[in-house]
């Protein structure tokens, strides 16, 4: 019990640190983001019809530009602790805050959306194609799996759209949450990618964890093939798939600009590509601080589950 | 009638390479109420003849070439996978070697244990759980309600096999098919599962089929005895007659393997090639815990030429040790002088120089062995690396060590893989001595082998050690191992040194307790081998 | 000690045998010998390609316009009545470049990085990681437009510059790989040799970790073939009239509809390109797992 | 339980999928019969303040909720009364008297009144508020001197309320075009209680736009806005000429995407798509009764040439370029017919101007100026560049001029993509050779295409400096006292600036949309111009196969 209790805190102990270590890696994100689209060429203000001085000035004034390079650098600074992103550029009266929070939480839906699609159809490829190794039920969902990869989104999506949407009308061809069913062709477009990276690493997974003498003792117990396999099998098979989880996620979310444009989804996908096209500097530092902390987010949580799921792991943590 | 009856069984692999019969024409019985031993060596297909009465041997490769196998009057080899099913875990159930790889690390041992039961009998979780207790507390585990919902990380090896086999014995099978099961632990423990097995055997009164390697270790309790070789029955009998008189060139091979007698004391001079003064290797978990004191203020000298015997069982230290004094964990406190030269204040270059002088052979042949290096490539290694010959000759250098470790020279371009283990120590043993060191770590060289490889590795350090005139640390936890090689011996027990002595001093005159029950475990012990 | 045996030996000597021995598995591996010579023949048809490409890449006929194969197109022609196979034919030249050249700048990155960071542990490893973190949030198109800006443009740079951001992935995954390596009995005994970090690093542990990498690096040529085309919207790529399979098909998908032979033969030569570079790679794993070899 | 995670995952897909049967009622069926349209509107607004805000898909939804005192007849593109139910102009055109419509209601039902306009024009041009159409109100006396900070109060720059409902406005000069900025977004009155009870006159971050607090004086009021998703508007219950709006609302679509634009528009989601991908114009073009709706558009595509560098800084290398260009070609096939040749600035026909045409495609004649230039069939051809910003389109032309150069004169001429940030920033500093480049006029009058090119100007871009040509637009112009002889000193000047050709003009924009047939009061006209109260749609309109 005593050690089991240990245990426990030890786990917070091992948030805690991880999540400190997170910190300098932000700050470093932020500084050098900061610079960095500061120094590329073009500002937030140019536009085809250039504007006149005083406009621009008055411009700069208003969003701050004016003052010296290292006191707007601490003036962000000081605003991002207090929780504040700064206005947006480009979407003039709203603030990155706002924008982030009306285009999260769509995306994150797509992207769980996705990674189920992945989940269910790369996984359940990557098992099927374990089972019986070297045979069609392998090659087949391999090569479909092969394809995925190779397959980007902007070719994907339309081709899903042209079929699924036009030619047999069953799906909306764009939209998010406005006609039901419309959530369905977008999520499998970004989840196809994932799906077969998982498919491959499923398989590997499962053909490894069913060599182990375990899965002969479970066969010795009597139990069925699809027992062995779904009880003792899938766990330790997918454990490389969930240690993909965690940072695919993250990539889920930087990576859904496409998918968004193709589906016209209200996405933060698109305000984080378009704020780097629009040199809109508080929405880029805004996106890019909100995504790594995601990111050291994601990748904590899927040590986390992948600890839990694996006991041995989870003793590891507790000793740490 | 017998509970089960074996005829003829053939079975073989097919490979790309061709066919390889692996069992040719084996025929035993297995009584109730009686063990039936079965001895070979590794690839004798002692297991691949047991695995394929119950369907565990994967088709294809493998093929069932004949033979019956009669269960009860029914015959295992013509049944239909799903009827098999139902025998397999129900009426048959299995032991296997390692029980660190044979039970599912995701699962807690509770749920492992009902599942037989509740997949067979349907039996309610409740019920099943209550079941899984009481076998618990029968195969002695401690405090089966707090474990019981343990991992098996959380488990030493011994204690898993003790899970092992109560999920083995949780449907109350007829036939018990245990397979090496105490090959992978170290003496002490092995001795209690050697009598939880004949113990529940007895209570139960069921039939086993007990499969190893060691003749010694089944010598107590086996009723009948099979000694296979190459996929064939070479010798059978019941347990005594084997040990009397036997017959087979091949048996008295097993026989004269298991390590017996002393080393002839020494006359030469005593003078320390090492000395270790109050060494303390200490492990830190993490920030903030306590230390895990790994080795706890040892000292003790080694002589030059001499083997200096380190007895313990797994845990108490006496890897370290050898760790320590080679520099390959950090050291916490204390001195190791090596010919005068404090070896705990080397660095980089100098100690680069130093370990040409002292080199570790390790217990476990196929993981200290780089899997993707030839023998050519490991031996030539340290011979280019500490210029003992050029680029130029060195094909001679490696041709001359594989000379030395008795191993045929056609094998230089092979993988590890592609030998047995015990040629694997060969060349295990070949890399160590390549940089004509003084001293030897020798990590249980022989605790991963069988008992005939055993014999012939130990008989080789030993030639190798007077030819080279070797220092030489030999850790074991067995110590009729050490006994048999080692000058004198020291006994550790939980990072500390309990015992020390000659061999004959320590049979004969054990002083502490723990020395007392370490002899007790050696097998075979109360036979006087 | 027959003389057989020594002349055995006067051959491991030569050269590297896990890599001799890798090259004899790999010949027995149907599959990946018909990845390795279809791959050869793609990279062999892109040298010649000046010389046997059936018209000039550039040569437009705005009549003709977009029409279907035919027997003088033999893949058909683009909006520019340009011939597609010759498009294919020039595009192959620098999409295969860039897979190459890229991803090979990536591996080198990566694998140095991930394995140095994987054998030191530790506050070294932390620091090297918590950079390879960094890198993965920066904002990847601010930092590609710098390039273009700083370093102007050429194919050089585009290989950098993809190698840059592939190399990531790769450094992970090989640090995962070292680690688990490194707790081996196989490395302790080359320690206790007497192997500086170095030599231990590219003889025992990083042949041994191979395998995960090989297998990402196969599926890391396609994608950067297409990131590539990406980066010439960025402005970052090749510029027309050259052209590559990546811009081929980004084209090809937005008049999928009206003209799908633009989109499917470019697509084709890329797939192709994906199962050859999977079965050569899948079967260099296998090979260089002398372990497998057995049955 | 992951495991038990994992088998409930098969059943959320089936769900998924389950939940997708059956697409139901298009928009546009459904949009027919609510008196509702369904507008692709391009891209997300920046935002609905109309002193703040820039671009098109901004005009599109700021027109509909707010109305200027006068306002473009769609099908005359003449001004007709709006806020201002009619206006006196002074004999020297200097001063124009607006009567403001009594019946001109805020949305909250505030009255109108000229102190909105002196109001909103000073929010407008103060310089603190950075409006960059700030321009717009320049031909106002002081204005300018107003907005750069020269003068301080207002009272002196030519804006005045004489009483609540007469807005008395006095001009530098003649400017025949002023009544048409009326209709410009950046000379409406905002609702100033409004403005600064959320945050005061000139601070551009304030809350006032959103749908809890507009106030707006349009046809139709806001009353949804998703950002990236759908911006709603309704008919407004306070609007004066509420009687003749016929539409109910309006659901603005922020179509990024032309191609899924398409796509929406072809399964019923759209009654109007903003443009039509170029490829897909044939297959609309051969449908009966097709949607395609193509008109010419007021504005230019050409190219910029740095005069200031050589090659480019000889004239005869400028002008080889520019004969050797066979725009017909160019438009009959990779353009598919969809725009209009142009050789020279200002589009044909803006308000009865005609541009002078100088030159043809003429090949001979390129190859004869680039020997005499020094490059006799491209021999000692020093390279050129030409830089275009990422787009399918501008590829398309780049990569057939960059042919055509090759195949008439011989020439190596290389292509740079740029993207569109790196691109002004390239054309704002003239770090290029050859450069893209498109005019969109804000208002229909020659000079608003003229003044590009005068002597540094801020879109000029190319080093085109020439005395008289500055004269002849900045002095002769403004004082010409009919509309016929200023466009007379405007052919002139034009013609002096294709003498020297520092562009080569391409062609002549074309707005192309599909637009539903059902979509009523929706005329073509130079400006792109639509006007929500002239449209309404066909409730008996009836598909034979639906959508489209």
């Amino acid at each position: 019990m005593a050690g089991r209790r240990r245990g426990r805190l030890s786990v917070w102990r091992f948030i805690t640190l991880r999540l400190l270590q997170a910190i300098p890696v932000i700050l470093v994100v932020i500084t050098a983001t900061f610079f960095l689209v500061r120094i590329a060429p073009g500002g937030p203000f140019d536009s085809e019809k250039p504007v006149t001085r005083e406009v621009r000035a008055a411009l700069e004034a208003q969003y701050r530009l004016d003052l010296p390079l290292h006191r707007q650098y601490l003036s962000y600074l000081g605003d991002l602790a207090r929780g504040d992103l700064g206005p947006s550029f480009k979407y003039s009266g709203r603030s990155v805050n706002e924008l982030i929070a009306a285009g999260f939480p769509v995306t994150a839906e797509l992207g769980l959306y996705a990674l189920l699609v992945a989940l269910v159809v790369g996984g359940g490829a990557g098992i099927i194609a374990a089972l019986k190794p070297h045979t069609a039920q392998d090659y087949l969902p391999m090569s479909a799996a092969m394809i995925g990869i190779c397959m980007p989104s902007f070719l994907l999506g339309p081709l899903l759209v042209l079929v699924f949407g036009i030619h047999l009308d069953w799906l909306p061809v764009s939209g998010w949450g406005d006609i039901s069913g419309d959530k369905v062709l977008p999520s499998i477009t970004l989840g196809a990618a994932y799906a077969a990276y998982i498919a491959r690493l499923g398989r590997a997974g499962m053909l490894e964890v069913l060599h182990q003498d375990y899965i002969r003792t479970a066969r010795a117990k009597g139990l069925p093939q699809w027992q062995v396999v779904l009880k003792h099998g899938l766990r330790g098979g997918l454990l490389p798939v969930v240690a993909f989880l965690g940072p695919a996620f993250a990539g889920l979310l930087a990576g859904s600009f496409v998918v968004e444009t193709i589906f016209q989804i209200p996405g933060l996908g698109r305000f984080y590509v378009q704020a780097a096209f629009n040199r809109d500097y508080t929405m880029i530092l805004g996106t890019t601080v909100f995504l790594s902390v995601l990111i050291v987010l994601f990748n904590l949580l899927s040590d986390i589950l992948a600890a839990w799921m694996n006991p041995r792991l989870r003793a590891q943590y507790g000793r740490h | 009638m017998a509970l089960l009856q074996v005829e003829d069984l053939a079975v073989s692999f097919v490979t790309r390479n061709g066919i390889n019969t692996a069992v040719d024409g084996v025929s035993f019985t297995v009584e109730t109420g009686r063990i039936t031993a079965i001895i070979g060596e590794s690839g004798s297909g002692k297991s691949v003849a047991c695995y394929s009465l119950l369907g565990l041997v994967p088709r294809p490769p493998g093929r069932i070439d004949g033979g019956r196998a009669l269960f009860e009057g029914r015959d295992l080899l013509q049944m239909k996978e799903t009827a098999l099913r139902r025998i397999r875990g129900r009426d048959i159930a299995m032991i296997f070697q390692d029980p660190m790889t044979c039970l599912n690390p995701y699962m807690s041992i509770g749920r492992q244990l009902m599942e037989p039961l509740r997949y067979h009998h349907r039996v309610s979780r409740q019920a099943a759980r209550a079941r899984a207790l009481e076998l618990l507390a029968e195969v002695g585990i401690r405090d089966p309600a707090a474990t019981i919902d343990n991992f098996p990380h959380q488990f030493s090896g011994g204690m898993r096999q003790r899970v092992m086999i109560a999920m083995a014995l949780i449907n109350e099978p007829r036939l018990l098919i245990a397979d090496e099961p105490t090959t992978a632990l170290d003496v002490t423990i092995q001795a209690q599962i050697l009598k939880l097995i004949a113990e529940l055997q007895r209570r139960r009164n069921i039939g086993v089929i007990f499969i190893s390697h060691d003749l010694a270790v089944v010598a107590d309790i086996a009723d009948t005895i099979v000694v296979m070789q190459r996929g064939r029955v070479v010798e059978r009998g019941e347990g005594e007659e084997i040990f009397q008189c036997a017959r087979h060139p091949y048996t008295k091979k097993l026989l004269a393997a298991i390590p017996s007698g002393s080393k002839a004391p020494r006359t030469e001079p005593a003078e320390p090639l090492i000395r270790v003064r109050n060494l303390c290797t200490w492990f830190a978990p993490g920030r903030g815990a306590a230390p895990v004191k790994a080795v706890d203020d040892v000292s003790f000298d080694i002589q030059r030429g001499e083997v200096l015997g380190l007895v313990g069982e797994s845990g108490s230290g006496k890897s370290t040790i050898g760790r320590s004094i080679l520099r390959l964990v950090p050291v916490t406190s204390g001195k190791i002088d090596f010919d005068g030269i404090d070896l705990t204040a080397l660095r980089g270059r100098e100690l680069k120089r130093m370990r040409r002088r002292m080199q570790m052979i390790f217990q476990d042949p196929f993981a200290s062995l780089n899997p993707r290096m030839t023998v050519y490539d490991t031996l030539a290694e340290p011979l280019l690396l500490h210029g003992i010959h050029s680029r130029k000759h060195v094909a001679q250098g490696v041709l001359r060590l594989m000379d030395d470790v008795g191993l045929a020279r056609a094998f230089v371009r092979k993988y590890p893989h592609e030998f047995s283990g015990g040629q694997r120590q060969r060349i295990a043993i070949g890399r160590a001595l390549a940089t004509r060191p003084e001293f030897i770590v020798a990590d249980e060289p022989v605790s991963a082998l069988d008992v005939t490889i055993q014999a012939q590795i130990l008989e080789l350090l030993q030639a190798l050690g007077r030819e080279y005139g070797l220092t030489m640390l030999f850790v074991s936890h067995d110590l009729a191992v050490v006994r048999h090689l080692a000058d004198r011996i020291l006994v550790l027990y939980r990072g500390e040194v309990v015992e020390r002595g000659s061999g004959d001093e320590l049979f004969e005159r054990p002083q502490q307790a723990y020395t007392r029950q370490l002899l007790q475990s050696i097998p075979g012990a109360t036979r006087g081998f | 000690m027959s003389t057989e045996t020594l002349a055995e030996i006067a051959r491991a000597e030569r050269g590297t045998s896990l890599w001799a021995d890798a090259w004899l598995r790999l010949r027995r591996n149907k599959l990946a010998l018909i990845g390795f010579a279809v791959l050869s023949l793609f990279v062999v048809i892109a040298l010649l390609t000046p010389w046997i490409a059936p018209y000039s890449y550039q040569a437009q006929n705005l009549e003709l316009g977009a029409s279907p194969p035919s027997a003088q197109h033999w893949l058909g022609t683009d909006i520019f009545g340009r011939d597609l196979l010759t498009q294919i034919l020039y595009g192959g030249r620098i999409s295969l470049a860039v897979g190459f050249v890229a991803t090979a700048v990536a591996l080198l990155i990566g694998v140095t990085w991930g394995a140095i960071a994987g054998y030191a542990g530790g506050r070294v490893d932390a620091v090297m990681m918590r950079l390879v973190d960094i890198l993965y949030a920066l904002p990847f198109m601010i930092f590609i437009v710098l390039l273009t800006v700083v370093f102007g443009r050429n194919l050089l740079l585009l290989f950098l510059a993809i190698g840059a951001v592939e190399w990531l992935t790769m450094a992970r995954i090989m640090r995962g790989q070292i680690q688990s390596l490194r707790q081996q009995e196989f490395v302790e005994a080359a320690i206790s040799l007497g192997l500086s970090p170095a030599t231990l690093i590219r003889r025992h542990l990083v042949p041994n970790a191979l395998g995960p990498i090989i297998v990402y690096t196969t599926l890391t040529i396609p994608s950067v073939m297409l990131l590539e085309a990406f980066l010439s919207f960025l402005g970052l790529g090749v510029q027309p009239p050259q052209t590559s399979w990546g811009l081929l098909i980004s084209y090809g998908a937005e008049t999928m509809e009206e003209y799908p032979w633009l989109l499917v033969f470019p697509g084709l030569a890329l797939t192709l390109t994906l199962f050859c570079l999977n079965f050569l790679g899948d079967g260099l794993r296998d090979a260089l797992d002398v372990r497998g070899a057995r049955d | 339980m992951p495991s038990a995670l994992f088998s409930a995952l098969p059943a959320v897909a089936i769900a998924l999928l389950l939940s997708a049967c059956g697409t139901g009622e298009s928009n546009v069926v459904s949009g027919n019969r609510d008196g509702i349209l369904h507008y692709g509107n391009g891209s997300e607004p920046q935002g609905l303040d109309p002193h703040v805000v820039t671009g098109i898909p901004e005009n599109h939804i700021v027109r509909a909720l707010f109305e200027g005192l006068a306002v473009k007849n769609p099908y005359t593109l003449e001004p007709e009364p709006g806020v201002a139910r009619s206006w006196d102009i002074s004999d020297d055109g200097r001063v124009i008297t607006f009567h403001i419509n009594p019946r001109a209601r805020w949305s909250n039902g505030d009255a109108m009144s000229a102190h909105d306009y002196v109001w909103s024009w000073q929010r407008l041009l103060s310089p603190a508020m950075g409006a960059e159409y700030n321009y717009m109100l320049f031909p106002v006396k002081n204005a300018r001197a107003f907005a750069s900070g020269d003068i301080t109060d207002f009272a002196e720059v030519g804006v005045k309320a004489l009483d609540d409902l007469t807005l008395q406005v006095t001009l530098t000069e003649r400017t025949p075009y002023f009544l048409q900025l009326m209709d410009h977004y950046s000379t409406f009155a905002v609702h100033r209680p409004t403005v600064e009870k959320f945050g005061g006159a000139t601070n551009r971050f304030t809350r006032w736009t959103r749908v809890e607090n507009m106030v707006s004086n349009g046809a139709f009021r806001l009353k949804e806005w998703l950002l990236n998703r759908r911006i709603v508007v309704e008919k407004s219950a306070t609007y004066w000429d509420r009687d003749r709006v016929r539409l109910n609302g309006v659901v603005y679509y922020p179509t990024e995407n032309v191609v899924s634009e398409e796509r929406m528009f072809r399964v019923g989601q759209l009654h109007y798509t903003q443009s039509v991908p170029l490829d897909k114009i044939p297959v609309y073009r051969q449908m009966p009764d097709s949607p395609y709706v193509q008109a010419p558009y007021l504005g230019t595509y050409y190219f910029l040439l740095n005069t200031t560098r050589p090659p480019l800084d000889d004239v005869r290398v400028r002008r080889a370029l520019s004969l050797a260009v066979d725009r017909d070609k160019l438009n009959d096939t990779v353009l598919m017919g969809t725009v209009v040749s142009a050789y020279s600035i200002t589009p044909p026909d803006t308000l009865g101007y005609y541009p002078p045409k100088l030159f043809g495609h003429d090949a001979q004649r390129a190859r004869e100026l680039l020997a005499q230039a020094g490059y006799p069939g491209g021999a000692g051809w020093p390279g050129l560049e030409l830089t275009y910003n990422t787009s399918e389109d501008h590829r398309k032309i780049a990569v057939a001029l960059q042919q055509m150069w090759q195949d008439t004169l011989d020439i190596e001429v290389s292509l740079a993509n740029q993207e569109w940030k790196v691109y002004l920033d390239s054309v704002t500093q003239m770090h290029f050779q050859v450069a893209r480049r498109g005019w969109i006029g804000d208002y229909v009058d020659p000079n608003n295409f003229l003044d590009l090119f005068l002597t540094g100007g801020g879109n000029n871009n190319t080093g085109f400096a020439d005395p008289r040509y500055d004269e002849l637009i900045l002095e002769q112009a403004p004082r010409a006292a009919t509309r016929r002889e200023r466009f007379a000193i405007f052919h002139a000047a034009e013609t002096r600036l294709m003498q020297q050709m520092p562009i080569i003009p391409i062609y002549t924009y074309t707005s192309k949309h599909l637009i539903h047939p059902s979509v009523r009061g929706m005329p073509s006209n130079l400006m792109d111009s639509l006007n929500l109260k002239y449209v309404w749609l066909d409730r008996q309109w009836q598909a034979d196969g639906g959508g489209g």
